[in-house]
């Protein structure tokens, strides 16, 4: 983030010129300050991504009975490793089998639990994610490169209210010998919204 | 409200578009609107209902057409002019040009579901047919539709309520499974969705 | 489909924008676009089903941001690519640039409803919920929904089938009556809305 | 209609540019030429308007019998005015009164009665007037000038299907005297359409 923004630099579109106003209209107001929103974005830029939600599906790979706690209340078993705040109150962790794939949407707005995924990608707000993931999901998918055998079964979650979903993707075959901080590593971002396998 | 936001089922829109390695923000305006967001509910401007649905009253060509922190941008914007904090012609002044805003609360038609009766993980139960022209958390493409109950969340603020005055209903919320086919008809793929609906959002089929 | 042109009821627009005085044709294109459609027709580029259907098949936001006539412009290359009159290659060579057209037909889901049960003025009838991903004539916003028969019109091609393929189906067409609030609840207007509706899009109620 | 629509002027929109290779396209490979285009044009820009409609009301307004047939079969009694063609095969006439007032909209496109009313103008083809007309028809009237008393009843007519509408008005009160070409002047095309008086 660069330490310049309430300079009005010379070639600035509408949506920066608005968006600068604002910012300089609420600090001129001392409503809020630069630093506060300095403080929000670095927290959402740096510090919250999706590395929390990879730590907590590994352990869950790796610890049974935190798998077993993890589907329980994902609330609590996501606060064991230190995750939670907004969007994330109310964390229901749904796990993907060999019979059952997972897939999260929100087709109202853009919820999306931020303390394990941080916060979500372009594709996830737009307009065919949210209006094709829970009509022709299987078809969504396998244009974003997930094809599912047809026996396995489809199941959509929209977020539509207070719970915020996490997928407990399955763990790749051949891994029995890495450790958790390896898989870590192999977990991705898709794989815990269900866009990957 | 039956707002271009409902895009649950709707048609006419492609393939997504999906970029490797993609930043969090990207560009330097959407760091400060993601801020300026956040740093007002922190002040209060607005609680979730409310701001979902200043989104949701955003123009809809507007709101199809420009990008995620644009939306934030302009529903904070428009919460802190219809709660008295800025105005208009402040925004305006600054911006140095225009700076739409979401229009008004429905004058009319803005309605709250009668409470629903209580439901368990099993039942039967049929999504309502919310028609109010405020702010709902039901989404168009379940409206009428039957669907089975999977799991009951702990009661929290209707937001049909929140999002338009002082009172505050707090009800279960009732993860209700619908067939694809239910919801799309006999030619639809194979799958299960579920949608997470208040309990005044139903009824029980019996 | 359940396509952005289907407006009935929603929301997020406002004031419609009237032109005093407004000439027939705002631009020399749409001149052109105008009579290059008609022509078509004359040719038998496409039937009344095939052609709506095209312009419902525009990306969405392409279609909301829009005039009319790129509507139509639009439709048209679509359908005279789609039956092999000219190709895209040859669009966009002669446009010097993109020459965005609508999707394709999609490739499930295209449905059509089984015939209805006859109907005469003064019958209670309700909307099926029609889910086809193809062309139909019965708005989104009266499927489920209940009303009285006005008037019956001859018969006439069944669109559901006509914008897909040889087969055709000629149906009576019921005017049907609905409240305002069997619609949009029961904070709506008081008004009558009427909408002609192929047999095969009602059920009698019993 | 300019005569020089074949030439490539030298800064044209895109759109301008489209249309203009789509004439090309097809005037080269013989399945259209520019003179049918032309017809078209002319036919509904100069010849085909809210005018027929105007005559067809004031016939109304003057002549009985022509009122009952024209309620009665809008296509044949339309057809007696020598008016008809495409999007006018099957003409309701619907009639406002001090009771009732009508209002014609196609929410799924554009349809139009072309042969009483020519080609529609922009804010029927509008998303604000094909979305509100249907929901809240007192509310767009009002805004579009027309103030309707409480007790007056609304009549929407979505034209979904073959049948297109014509609004026919109520004759101004204190024209006894007028005859009917004078009459003619009065109709306006928003109040066969019905969004005025």
């Amino acid at each position: 983030m660069s330490d310049d923004h309430h300079h009005h630099p010379r070639t600035q579109s509408p949506i920066e010129q608005r968006v600068h106003a604002l910012e300089e209209l609420l600090v001129d107001k001392g409503i809020v300050t630069h630093e506060m929103i300095d403080e929000f974005v670095a927290r959402y830029e740096d510090d919250i991504g999706p590395l929390n939600g990879a730590r907590v599906v590994a352990r869950a790979w790796t610890d049974p009975d935190y798998r077993d706690r993890l589907l329980a209340d994902g609330t609590a078993a996501i606060a064991e490793l230190g995750y939670g705040g907004p969007e994330g109150d109310h964390m229901i962790v749904v796990e993907n089998t060999d019979e059952v794939h997972n897939l999260v949407v929100c087709t109202l707005c853009s919820c999306y639990p931020w303390p394990v995924l941080g916060l979500p990608p372009d594709w996830y707000k737009s307009a065919p994610y949210r209006s094709r993931a829970v009509r022709e999901p299987r078809a969504l998918l396998a244009e974003m490169g997930c094809d599912l055998p047809d026996e396995v079964e489809v199941r959509v979650w929209d977020s539509s209210a207070e719970a915020r979903y996490l997928v407990l993707p399955q763990r790749p075959a051949g891994t029995d010998a890495l450790g958790e901080d390896e898989l870590v590593a192999l977990v991705t971002r898709d794989a815990m919204i269900g866009v990957a396998r | 409200m039956d707002g271009i936001h409902d895009f649950g089922g709707m048609e006419g829109f492609g393939p997504p578009a999906v970029e490797i390695d993609e930043p969090v923000f990207h560009h330097d305006w959407e760091r400060r609107a993601f801020g300026i967001t956040m740093a007002s509910f922190v002040l209060g401007v607005s609680n979730g209902g409310q701001f979902r649905h200043s989104i949701e009253r955003m123009d809809a060509e507007h709101y199809l057409g420009s990008r995620y922190y644009e939306h934030w941008l302009t529903g904070v914007a428009t919460r802190l002019v219809e709660t008295g904090r800025v105005t208009i012609e402040e925004l305006e002044a600054g911006a140095g040009g225009g700076f739409p805003l979401s229009r008004p609360v429905a004058s009319a038609g803005v309605t709250v579901p009668e409470p629903g009766t209580d439901v368990t993980v099993g039942d039967e139960v049929r999504v309502r047919r919310i028609t109010t022209r405020g702010h709902t958390r039901c989404p168009r493409y379940v409206r009428g539709r039957r669907g089975t109950v999977v799991r009951i969340d702990p009661p929290s603020s209707l937001p049909d309520l929140e999002a338009h005055g002082d009172a505050r209903r707090s009800e279960p919320i009732a993860t209700v499974r619908f067939d694809g086919r239910e919801l799309w008809g006999e030619g639809a793929e194979r799958a299960a969705v579920h949608v997470d609906l208040w309990l005044s959002y139903l009824e029980r089929v019996t």
